[in-house]
């Protein structure tokens, strides 16, 4: 028997299921592996008679914390599809604004017709996940990989270092020595001052030293930095990235606010923890 | 007509993108309700942009929607751009022209062959059509795929695109790279044509419905509007894109999370149909071939016609892609040596980035604090302006359809294709769509 | 991935004898010995003989999910065409094995590895120590010597496990110990109460006292759980037994076995070790100042 | 030795592009950085580049590589050995030492054909170095020039390239050229040996150790701990150091499968001793957990462990470990002068 598997989303932008849709020939050889009962973007069907689901999205309000739970009374197996889902993803970033404010920026004077939690939490707050595929948006690769393992009864490797390793095969030039900067020079060198008018911009700033690997590094093969989209790795050494960061002319709220893209819901549970 | 309740219900409407719910109850042929529901969770956006710098805007706005994440990134980049004065190569304009081109193509191939095709050959959806259509879907997957490896080409990534930044490209295609996809653009009209045919073929069942509707898009001399433009309305005619908000009138309902908007009447259409309704003219004439088998011409009121617009307008970007292509090899690249990070002068200012998107024009609106620190932002989605429309057009469809006697299945079959013929993304409506026939 | 860009075409070579790549072994015997470890009988689908010395490991091979070293658990002088391997499911690769059905083939590597020293232990007393799983290799030269018993002086096994459930080889630990001229113990860390156990209940450390250990003659052999090693050592030490007649196999991450991939090392102040090569039996004194090796 | 007009030398390399079923390849600019990339054209070529980012091993043994194919349902396996023939140009003494060091582990009890056939297949022509990084400490390891282990070596004295052949691979490719080469005259030899001398020159001039002394002070700092610590303190794991390495060649194994489970490849890819689950086995036991642990193993092997085995330092001082390591903390100078100065 095929395994039957079956996708749900909650607040996220539906790329990951989009990523899925996007395998284009290879979704009719995943097809052969599984059968897919839920897929909302794509299907009509729908079935609560499944064993692996994918959750894409991160939950906010009671009433996607009730589907979720129904879900994984359901599944055997139950995934976390993307950041939103995984780690909180973009979400998170309103987790460190003020709850008021954010619902007045968005509704107005409607604000109080919206109900939703003060925080956008990842599937694990909630429920038991199983399994993790990071990234905004996933990797079509790591997907396939999760899938394959699952059916044959493999446990996934998903790995445990950060984007640097990827980085450095890919033999880019590091983000923190682009633009003739030296990665060894002080954070002065790395200023440019920006004509007609007092603003010093300072270089890019990559987050991936302590953002788990597993994207090949695309987005500073890209020509752009890591923004830390698959989260943290899981012993990241923070104080050195922060000393890095300042090193090159970061500030302290600059560098929070970097790891406030993605990284929110995780820091807040290093916190506690 | 009988004294039968009807009571249409269907939650999490699906092959949509996002969360909707239509609900429609009728008492002997009365309607008593008649809903299109958003009920989305809220996101945020426009406060999460808030306190954050302009070089990250574009990627946390472009997570609105994955996708049009492209035209979201867009649309985030002009506004960004317009704030701050930022002035792009005419080079950049043309890639970015292009990859808008790439990802129009990609969401339409996506909407036509894997979520409208299936209704009209009668499948529940694209899956069984792997065994009754093989052909027929391999050419759909092979035009859907082009069109994505053609955004990742330009923009690096197909979902969330990373070369596009504010003032251009971090990285831009090689010449082998366009010359290559030049190719095989030219290459793929077969394909086009065969899905042409494909739904020339059903055209039969789209429903025969019509109602008077006021279209809204982006216009401009030079091309059929998507990267730029003004915005033009059949009611009220043009007017610049910073009066985004007296022509979107956004507000808020209590059906739905997503925000309702209209303009000179009710509710106003954005999309392909009202992209074709107002620039038809500016079509390649291989496009306008297209419409007029279908017999499409301006202004046509049947929004379920917006699938066949769909059709036309993929065949329109993979013609106008070529020509742009043409354009870009002329003089040959030009490289650019500062493409990690342009020069940017960073100043306190609001700017206005409107650009057209699969479902509809798109506006960002964007101020900052003379650091490049975003105050406040205010994104006016494609879906979000046609949820109004839509329930206009149930309010019509639904009484029609009890009058013809339809059974409550069939009145749920086109009450749903209605709703997918606007194709809404209903996970980007910031703000949100369901339909139900109570009891 | 960025693959090396390339401009011309690559080369396809098959290279004969790759060290990587697996020869075909079919599965003709399976046992479940606890809950999750099963004895499997291999034989080499060349017909050739594996030709392993006790205590050598081989590289098992399943195509698509992985590899992972395992000790021949047979001795050579039992089977000459067929080869066992003991193995506990824990992960990937050997999850997937116990899933397989006789008559399946999987991939064979090897044998690597130096095994223990049988010319040196030759004509003396032997004290075997197993802690659970450490049995597999142990086996291999427990066997050997009962089978050449003539060759060999008094021999001692002590054999713990966590529980009764636990213990493996039933039949080959009973007639260890009806044997006269063996001296045998078994221990179990905890025994539940509805469970028989005519054993020792406790740590493996407490049946060592109970050897008669002959400081000049006896060698140790000790394999189990890594952290069995530091307390067996200990009570050893408090016998008094040279280092130089202890015998340890170690077990370590690795990727070829072949002394390439880096992961097996096990480093010290003055060298390093790889447990594939200059392992997976270590003498003792020459390991005891390797940091990482205890 | 001899000689050829630096256009001529040009002409060359672009006859190579087009006519040689071999891949060229050399380094050139990349953003603010050079690396050794296929060449299609020979003006792209930098020979007085400083360093690149990552060294010419990736040619022998690429950042990922098919060892086997196979196939799942009946699974059979088939070795695959990928070989694109090379002529990789460019390559500074340093490199070509750490290349001679990793033929020995590849050579070493069984042979790893994978490495040793892409070795053979290609050809590598040596340039001496013209510019220096600022990190590079190749004088104090002695691997600033070398006599052996390259087919040519170019030195760049002027309107010329000096070269000096050093294999029958390197001779041949040397006909190649034909009638452009011609025997270096005296003063251009004189030329050579001057620019060797004066090189010393270029390199930084902190290091106070001798390579020779590093396993013996390796040894002695082994169980200081706190020595390891404080200088891990700032470790990211990020493997950073080991993948940039010349003489880095530790490697993971994984199967790669087709999505329809029926086929797939078994590939070898770049591991690095830095990172956290190198030690791992089963049943979350790390013999390696903590990061000054991993970082003294680094510096072990470097200097000491690899002596062992094969006589050699393992390190040969190009720098780029220190200049790649974002919290500036693997530079092996400032690790040797502080065990020297502890030790004096
Ligand atoms: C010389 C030698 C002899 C051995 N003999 C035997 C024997 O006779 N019988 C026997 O049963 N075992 C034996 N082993 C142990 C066996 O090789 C390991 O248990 C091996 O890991 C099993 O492989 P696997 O693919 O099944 O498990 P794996 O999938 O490798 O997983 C095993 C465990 O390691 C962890 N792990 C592995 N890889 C990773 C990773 N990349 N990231 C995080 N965690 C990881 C997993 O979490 C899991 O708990 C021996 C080992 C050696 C070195
Ligand atoms: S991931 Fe970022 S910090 Fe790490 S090497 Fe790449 S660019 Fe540098
Ligand atoms: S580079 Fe960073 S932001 Fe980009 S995909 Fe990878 S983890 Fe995500
Ligand atoms: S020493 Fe530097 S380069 Fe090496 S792993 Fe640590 S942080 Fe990375």
């Amino acid at each position: 028997m095929k395994p039957r598997v079956a996708f749900f989303d909650f607040a996220g932008c539906e790329g990951d299921q989009l990523q899925v849709a996007n395998l284009e020939e290879r979704l009719l050889d995943l097809l052969e592996l599984v059968e897919v009962v839920n897929f909302r973007e794509v299907i009509s069907q729908k079935s609560d008679d499944y064993d692996i689901a994918f959750i894409e999205g991160s939950i906010a309000t009671d009433h996607d914390a009730e589907r979720l739970e129904e879900v994984r009374e359901n599944a055997d197996v139950l995934v976390a599809l993307g950041s939103c889902a995984a780690i909180g993803g973009i979400n998170s970033i309103r987790n460190s604004q003020d709850p008021k404010e954010v619902e007045e920026r968005v509704y107005g004077d409607d604000a109080d017709k919206i109900e939703a939690w003060d925080k956008a939490k990842p599937a694990d707050a909630v429920v038991d996940v199983d399994h993790y595929i990071y990234g905004c948006p996933i990797d079509q690769d790591e997907f396939v990989h999760v899938v394959e393992s699952l059916v044959q009864g493999k446990e996934p490797k998903i790995p445990t270092y950060p984007v640097c390793v990827e980085c450095k095969m890919n033999e880019n030039v590091c983000v923190f020595s682009r633009n003739g900067g030296d990665k060894n020079v002080s954070s002065a060198k790395r200023e440019v001052q920006v004509p007609g008018s007092q603003k010093v911009e300072k270089g890019p700033f990559c987050l991936g030293p302590v953002t788990r690997a597993g994207c090949d590094s695309k987005c500073v093969n890209e020509g752009t930095t890591c923004w830390g989209c698959r989260g943290l790795v899981d012993n990241p050494n923070q104080n050195a990235h922060k000393k890095v960061l300042d090193k090159y002319g970061l500030t302290v709220e600059e560098v929070l606010n970097k790891f406030n893209l993605y990284f929110g819901w995780q820091q807040e549970e290093r916190k506690n923890e | 007509m009988s004294n039968e309740k009807i009571n249409v219900d269907v939650e999490y409407l699906t092959r949509v993108e996002g969360h909707g719910n239509i609900k429609v109850n009728a008492n002997d042929g009365q309607i008593e309700k008649c809903e299109w529901q958003v009920i989305e969770t809220p996101r945020y956006f426009e406060s999460m942009v808030v306190d954050q710098s302009w070089k990250e805007l574009h990627h946390i706005t472009s997570r609105i929607c994955g996708i049009c994440s492209i035209g979201h990134t867009l649309a985030s980049l002009k506004a960004t751009e317009a704030a701050m004065g930022i002035e792009m190569s005419e080079q950049d304009k043309l890639l970015r022209k292009l990859i808008l081109h790439a990802e129009n193509m990609q969401s339409h191939v996506l909407h036509v062959g894997y979520l409208a095709l299936p209704d009209l050959m009668g499948e529940g959806s694209v899956i069984p059509l792997a065994s009754s259509h093989p052909e027929e879907l391999k050419t759909v997957i092979r035009l859907h795929r082009l069109a994505n490896e053609m955004s990742e080409m330009i923009g690096g990534r197909t979902t969330h695109p990373q070369r596009l930044i504010p003032g251009g490209f971090s990285k831009i295609p090689t010449e082998k790279e366009l010359t290559d996809l030049k190719n095989r653009l030219k290459n793929s009209f077969n394909d086009l044509m065969a899905v042409a045919d494909l739904c020339e073929a059903k055209a039969d069942k789209f429903p025969d419905f019509n109602r008077e509707t006021e279209f809204i898009s982006l216009t401009n001399e030079e091309d059929y509007a998507f990267y730029d433009g003004q915005v033009r309305s059949t009611d009220t005619g043009i007017s610049p894109v910073t009066d985004y908000k007296d022509i979107t009138n956004e507000f808020v309902v209590n059906q739905s999370t997503a925000k309702f908007a209209r303009n000179n009447r009710q509710s106003y259409m954005v999309g392909a149909l009202a992209r074709l309704n107002n620039n038809y003219d500016q079509l390649s004439p291989m496009a306008k071939g297209v419409a007029e088998r279908f017999n499409l011409k301006p202004i046509n009121h049947n929004p379920f016609m917006n699938n066949i617009a769909q059709l036309v307008e993929v065949v329109h970007n993979v013609r106008d892609s070529i020509k742009l292509i043409d354009e870009l090899l002329e003089g040959g690249l030009e490289p650019q040596e500062d493409y990690y990070e342009p020069e940017v002068e960073v100043k306190a200012g609001r700017g206005i980035g409107a650009v057209e998107v699969p479902r509809g024009i798109l506006f960002h609106d964007y101020t900052y604090n003379e650091e490049g620190t975003c105050t406040a932002g205010n994104c006016v989605i494609p879906t979000n302006q046609n949820h109004a429309n839509i329930q206009q057009d149930m309010e019509k469809l639904a009484p029609n359809l009890i009058n013809q006697g339809k059974e409550e299945d069939e009145i749920e079959l086109n009450l749903e294709m209605l709703v997918r013929a606007y194709d809404p993304c209903i996970s980007c409506s910031t703000h949100h769509l369901d339909v139900e026939f109570v009891e | 991935m960025n693959e090396i860009s390339q401009t011309k075409e690559a080369k396809v070579v098959n290279p004969e004898g790759s060290p990587y790549n697996p020869q075909k072994a079919r599965i003709i015997g399976e046992r479940q010995l606890t809950t999750d470890t099963k004895l499997f009988e291999l034989e080499l689908e060349s017909g050739e003989r594996l030709n392993q010395d006790p205590g050598q490991f081989v590289e098992l091979s399943i195509p698509g999910v992985g590899e992972a070293p395992i000790s021949v658990t047979s001795s050579p002088t039992r089977r000459l065409d067929s080869f066992e391997l003991c193995v506990r499911a824990v992960g990937n690769v050997t999850n997937t094995l116990h899933k397989t059905n006789i008559g399946d083939t999987v991939g064979i590597r090897g044998p690597f590895g130096t095994g223990f020293p049988v010319e040196e232990l030759r004509g003396h007393d032997l004290l075997f120590i197993a802690g659970g799983l450490g049995i597999a290799p142990l086996r291999s030269l427990i066997n050997y010597t009962l089978d050449r018993r003539d060759e060999f002086n008094n021999l001692n096994i002590l054999y713990g496990c966590k529980r009764p459930c636990e213990q493996m080889f039933e039949d080959e630990v009973d007639h260890w110990a009806r044997r006269q001229d063996i001296y045998h113990e078994a221990t179990v860390d905890f025994c539940p109460d509805n469970v028989c156990w005519g054993g020792n209940i406790g740590v493996i450390t407490e049946l060592i006292p109970g050897v008669d250990i002959d400081l000049d003659n006896t060698y140790a052999i000790v394999c189990g759980p890594p952290v069995m090693y530091k307390f067996v050592l200990e009570e050893l030490d408090e016998k008094d037994l040279p280092h130089e007649q202890i015998y340890l196999s170690l077990e370590r991450r690795m990727k070829c076995g072949i002394g390439k991939c880096g992961h097996c090392q096990i480093n010290g102040a003055e060298e390093v070790l790889y447990a594939c090569q200059d392992g997976p039996v270590f003498n003792y004194e020459k390991v005891k100042g390797f940091e990482e090796a205890i | 030795m001899k000689a050829i007009d630096k256009s001529d030398f040009s002409e060359f390399v672009d006859n190579l592009i087009e006519d040689d079923d071999r891949e060229v390849v050399g380094v050139q600019k990349k953003d603010s950085k050079f690396a050794f990339d296929p060449l299609y054209e020979s003006d792209d070529l930098r020979l007085d580049y400083d360093t690149t980012i990552l060294p010419p091993k990736k040619y022998f043994m690429p950042q990922r590589e098919t060892l086997i194919e196979y196939n799942i349902e009946k699974g059979e396996t088939t070795p695959v050995n990928r070989v694109v023939p090379r002529i990789i140009l460019g390559v500074h003494p340093y490199d070509l030492v750490a290349i001679g060091q990793m033929d020995k582990v590849f050579e070493d009890t069984h042979e790893d054909p994978y490495y040793l056939e892409k070795r053979r297949q290609s050809v590598l022509v040596g340039v001496n170095m013209e510019n220096v990084s600022d990190k590079s400490f190749a004088s104090t390891m002695g691997t600033a020039t070398i006599d052996s282990g390259y087919d040519l070596m170019l030195t760049d004295i002027g309107d010329r390239y000096a070269i000096e052949v050093g294999s029958s691979k390197g001779s041949s490719l040397l006909e190649q050229a034909g009638a452009a080469v011609d025997d270096a005259k005296p003063e251009e030899i004189r030329k050579v040996k001057q620019f060797k001398e004066d090189l010393p020159e270029k390199f930084r001039s902190d290091p106070e150790f001798d390579p020779f002394e590093l396993p013996s002070l390796l040894k002695e700092y082994y169980d200081n701990d706190e020595f390891w610590e404080e200088n891990s303190e700032d470790c990211l794991s990020c493997g950073t150091c080991n993948l940039v390495c010349p003489t880095c060649y530790c490697f993971d194994v994984k199967d790669v499968n087709d999505i329809s489970l029926s086929e797939g490849e078994r590939m070898r890819t770049w591991d690095g001793c830095m990172l956290e689950e190198f030690a791992e086995v089963a049943g979350d036991e790390n013999f390696r957990e903590e990061k000054a642990a991993r970082y003294r193993h680094r510096y072990m092997r470097k200097g000491r462990y690899m002596y062992n085995r094969f006589g050699d330092i393992a390190c040969v001082g190009c720098g780029r470990c220190s200049e790649q390591c974002l919290p500036d903390i693997a530079d092996p100078v400032d690790i040797f002068n502080q065990m020297k100065e502890g030790t004096s």
